[in-house]
């Protein structure tokens, strides 16, 4: 295991090299760019043999990592925002193949307008996609789940696709120390790829043709049965690759306690800003406020039963999303904690920032907190540190 | 905890100093994070970006709004940047790349990296080259890291010819700085 | 060098009897040859279309051939991903993608271009019936001038794409067309495509009875008056030297070729044509041989 | 490699009559007049639905899968085959 001073993004293609991938379909979209431009500088190196396709689309970027992971090769991808968006009708294809296959996504907010900055909303849209769902809080957890991704979705309880979050700019672009693993070691916790069925002339299989509507439904159960059960198995590898890759984290849980035990309050959130949320914790602790955080690390699968354990006897719960639910009001995060909990925990706030890069650091997540401490009126607001800029309103036109 | 700001102008290299000076930090190591602000890529338009070293992990990953050390690349920003001051502690450093001390109410040392850089010949598209000088100056000023592990930091980085004068350079800027001291 | 029937009855037949086409299905003719063409190795991706209804339903499928499903605009990317994890394996494939005209020349164009750009070893095959035949019969980007589908009630007002024409301008090692009503043509063709390394394309004519609006017992007929006609030139584009077919050689003078109103006159979709509206097909026909010619006389 | 109870994939095997059979649905069928075939297998080469099969040098229709398109007699040579219909 060495130290290295690297960015989330190169934490994530040296993933995919120990990961021994076999193909990797890639379009560049920013803030993911830089991943898929470090593999093919380490394939042009000669220090992978990951075949690499350069498409002219992310939904050619997903059917080509898709048909590489049907021909037998582990496959991977990322992708962003709007690139996400296209490759939609693909993300639900691959799922329903059951076939596992690994993308990283660099989340950003989706347009229009244009926007290139961090929020999760892209992430969080493909939500019921039928994909296993990990979020990353810094580089060293990006690289430990792109890892284990790959472990996971090849379990033959498991055999589903699986996507890694990971905040656009603010952990793809941020250099910092990451520990990377041996090449034995991952030789050691990952083992040669195995999956459903195979499409070659050995076995002429077909794959996707039509199925009567009682087959297809069942189908449909499947991915969620093996989607839910997944919990189980992600805590063995996360146990397993604690013992094998001696990490920094701890993988042993899906989602992530921070001085929740004897706390009054707590706060929900997923991704990078748990870091600033810690301090923000520790400060309020310091005052003598019994407040602590649970990090959402797996969207999917949800889990029920470690959330509702965690958030148990609380007074109050606030979530924070950094991703939309137009017209639900609160955020994605919310509603699922809300509907999680709201018959254990009599208040359930939310509170929706951070979207398009807006910055919600330690002091505004410290204010924030103190008025949830005090009581929130409204069970959601959307807060914003800055002054808003000037936006031009417009009164409707009549068209002749 | 320390934590650095840089301002400089887009194509001087601001993002690159700031990964450079966390690098040098890791060959310590210490922990570190480094990142820019990201939007106005422009070559000409202002730039931050952010440098936290400390001796325990780092969980804060939004921008440095309280610096400890204030890097300025480019001194015309001290006459035009609204930004460039902003969340100074009074116990906060300025590290500055002009020939002449200036008069500000901060810590503040100086340091002429323009003219290292012109007389070394580290000059790209026109512009002298004085990001990584400037870190000599600021290492030295900070205490760390070393500046054996600047060198290797930017051995790794560039490499060769271009290597060789910016470590040349950071030398330079490192014995340089603090011959004049301003205090407010 | 032609088939003998021997050969091709010891061929591979990629279709099991009792698979969900209409009868007289033009596209089964055609993944008929393919199979008779290419033999076992090889890997089909279909995208959407009449194909992936034919195939029939779960738990069978009546394509004998490994065969995947995919959605409409993926198959060239597919595919390629398909070609790069057996070449990773050490494993020699064809991978085959078989897609019909919407999902060439227009919602898969993008990736099609994209995968002949890039070279990909692959081999694809458009199955031409020149509108959107499975879900009705709308126009797409190759139904002809003056035919009517049900978006274009009143007989469409374009010509048809080009297709062949668009993929010999990617400079790829391999282009040529093909109609079911020559097997020979197109088996011949499918089995030289089979032994170029890199992208090649086949655009193979396959006569819809009830969208084109005829008997479905002509389907081979319509095929081959089509050629006769010279509405749909049979041409290979091999090594950037491009070769008549023999069977369309006689389009090269305008005087021998077979008027276009036997090809019309069979299919209900042109009956409403006028005079006139003739004399636009006629010189769209005109059009592409005199393009033909042109790069025949240029290489 | 042992599979779990709840896990399905949409995978498929080549099989006759995926689609189905023809069933009652045919009009007309081809009858093949053995004393005019040739055996040049033409309408073998152009069936759509494969059920034209080769057989003693002649071919004999699966009927129960022809769908009675009519293609075979309209591609015959010496017309050995004739379409009837269905009773």
């Amino acid at each position: 295991m060495i130290r290295k001073i690297i960015s989330g993004n190169e934490a994530v293609a040296l993933g995919v090299k120990l990961a021994r991938v076999g193909v990797t379909g890639i379009y560049p979209i920013t803030p993911q760019t830089t991943i898929i431009e470090k593999l093919a500088e380490m394939r042009a190196k000669g220090e992978i043999e990951t075949e690499i396709v350069r498409v002219e689309s992310e939904h050619s970027a997903m059917a080509a990592t898709f048909g590489a992971a049907l021909g037998g090769v582990r496959a991977f991808t990322a992708t962003a925002s709007q690139g996400l968006l296209y490759m939609h009708e693909m993300i639900w294809w691959v799922a329903g193949s059951r076939v596992p296959v690994v993308m990283v996504v660099g989340t950003r907010a989706v347009g229009a307008p244009w926007n290139i900055w961090n929020e999760h909303t892209d992430f969080t849209s493909e939500r019921d996609s039928g994909w296993i769902m990990a979020f990353a809080s810094n580089p060293q957890e990006a690289l430990d789940l792109t890892l284990q991704a790959f472990r996971i979705s090849e379990d033959e309880r498991v055999f589903l696709p699986m996507m890694v979050g990971m905040d656009g700019f603010i952990l793809s672009h941020t250099k910092t120390n990451v520990l990377i693993p041996d090449q034995d070691q991952v030789d050691e916790f990952l083992p040669p790829r195995r999956q459903p069925y195979v499409i070659d002339p050995e076995d002429p299989i077909g794959m996707g043709n039509i199925f009567p509507p009682e087959g297809y439904m069942r189908l449909r159960e499947s991915i969620d049965l093996a989607l839910r059960n997944s919990e189980n198995i992600i805590k063995e590898i996360g146990r397993e690759y604690n013992k094998k890759i001696n990490p920094l984290g701890d993988y042993s849980t899906l989602n992530v306690s921070y001085k929740l035990e004897d706390a009054d309050y707590a706060i929900v959130l997923m991704g990078a800003w748990a870091g600033d949320a810690m301090e923000a914790v520790d400060t309020l602790r310091e005052k003598g406020i019994k407040i602590g955080m649970l990090r959402i690390r797996y969207l999917r699968p949800w889990s029920e039963k470690e959330i509702r354990n965690a958030l148990k006897d609380k007074r109050a719960v606030l979530v924070l999303d950094r991703s939309t639910s137009f017209g639900r009001g609160g955020g994605p995060l919310y509603v699922e904690v809300k509907s999680t909990i709201s018959d254990i925990v009599p208040q359930v706030k939310g509170v929706v920032s951070g979207l398009g890069g807006v910055t919600v650091n330690k002091s505004e997540l410290l204010y924030i907190f103190n008025k949830f401490v005090e009581g929130l009126k409204d069970d959601v607001i959307w807060y914003y540190p800055k002054e808003v800029g000037k936006i031009e309103f417009r009164t409707p036109r009549d068209i002749e | 905890m320390l934590e650095i700001r840089f301002h400089g102008r887009g194509g001087q290299g601001v993002v690159t100093a700031s990964q450079l000076l966390a690098e040098a930090a890791g060959y310590e190591n210490l922990y570190t994070s480094s990142f820019p602000i990201y939007g106005a890529e422009r070559r000409g338009a202002e730039i931050e970006a952010y440098c936290r070293i400390s001796e325990n992990p780092i969980r804060v990953t939004s921008p440095v709004e309280e610096p400890d050390y204030l890097v300025v690349i480019d001194n015309s920003l001290l006459q035009i940047s609204r930004n460039l001051f902003r969340g100074l502690k009074d116990t906060s450093t300025i590290i500055l790349n002009s020939p002449s001390k200036p008069d500000l109410n901060w810590r503040t040392f100086h340091v002429n990296a323009t003219k290292i850089a012109t007389d070394l010949g580290l000059v790209k598209s026109g512009w002298p080259m004085v990001n990584v000088i400037i870190l000599g100056a600021l290492i030295r000023v900070m205490g760390i890291p070393k500046l054996s592990s600047l060198e290797q930091a930017i051995e790794e980085e560039f490499g060769g010819k271009i290597a060789e004068l910016n470590i040349k350079g950071a030398r330079l800027a490192y014995e340089q700085v603090g011959v004049e001291y301003v205090t407010a | 060098m032609s088939l003998g029937l021997r050969e091709i009855l010891n061929k591979h037949n990629g279709i099991l009897s009792g698979t969900s086409a209409c009868p007289g299905c033009p596209e089964n003719m055609a993944m008929r040859m393919l199979g008779m063409g290419l033999g076992k190795d090889m890997v089909l991706v279909v995208v959407a279309g009449c194909s992936s209804v034919i195939q029939g339903n779960a738990p069978y499928n009546a394509y004998n051939l490994p065969t995947v499903n995919v959605a409409f605009a993926a198959g060239p990317a597919t595919a390629a991903g398909l070609a790069r994890a057996y070449k990773q394996r050490g494993k020699n494939v064809t991978v085959v993608v078989w897609a019909g005209d919407g999902g060439s020349a227009d919602i898969g164009f993008a990736s099609l271009s994209g995968a002949a750009e890039r070279n990909d070893n692959i081999l694809y095959l458009t199955v031409d019936n020149e509108a959107y035949m499975n879900s009705g019969g709308q126009r797409s980007g190759s139904t002809p001038f003056g035919a009517i589908t049900t978006t274009t009630p009143e007989g469409k007002k374009e010509n048809k794409k080009n297709l062949p024409l668009l993929m010999i301008a990617h400079n790829v090692p391999y282009v040529a067309t093909a109609s079911v009503g020559y097997p020979h043509d197109y088996i011949e063709k499918l089995k030289k495509a089979k032994q170029v390394e890199g992208f090649k394309y086949i655009h193979v004519l396959t006569p819809d009875p009830y969208g084109w609006l005829f008997d479905p017992s002509k389907t081979a007929e319509v095929a081959k008056l089509a050629v006769q006609t010279c509405y749909w030139p049979l041409f290979e584009y091999y090594n950037g030297k491009l070769s008549i077919s023999s069977e369309s050689l006689h389009c090269l003078d305008r005087r021998t070729r077979r008027p276009i109103r036997d090809f019309l006159s069979v299919q209900g979709r042109f009956k409403r044509l006028t005079e006139d509206q003739i004399k636009i097909l006629e010189q769209y026909i005109d059009n592409v041989w005199e393009k033909l010619k042109s790069m025949l006389d240029n290489q | 490699m042992s599979l779990l109870e709840y896990q399905y994939f949409p995978v498929t095997r080549p099989n006759k009559g995926a689609g189905g059979r023809t069933g009652a649905w045919r009009i007309v069928k081809p009858v093949v007049d053995y004393n005019k075939c040739i055996g040049c297998k033409v309408c073998f080469m152009f069936c759509p639905e494969s059920t034209i099969v080769p057989s003693n040098g002649k071919v004999r229709v699966d009927y129960e899968y022809c769908k009675g398109c009519g293609v075979c007699a309209n591609v015959c040579p010496v017309k050995a085959i004739s379409m009837v219909n269905e009773q």
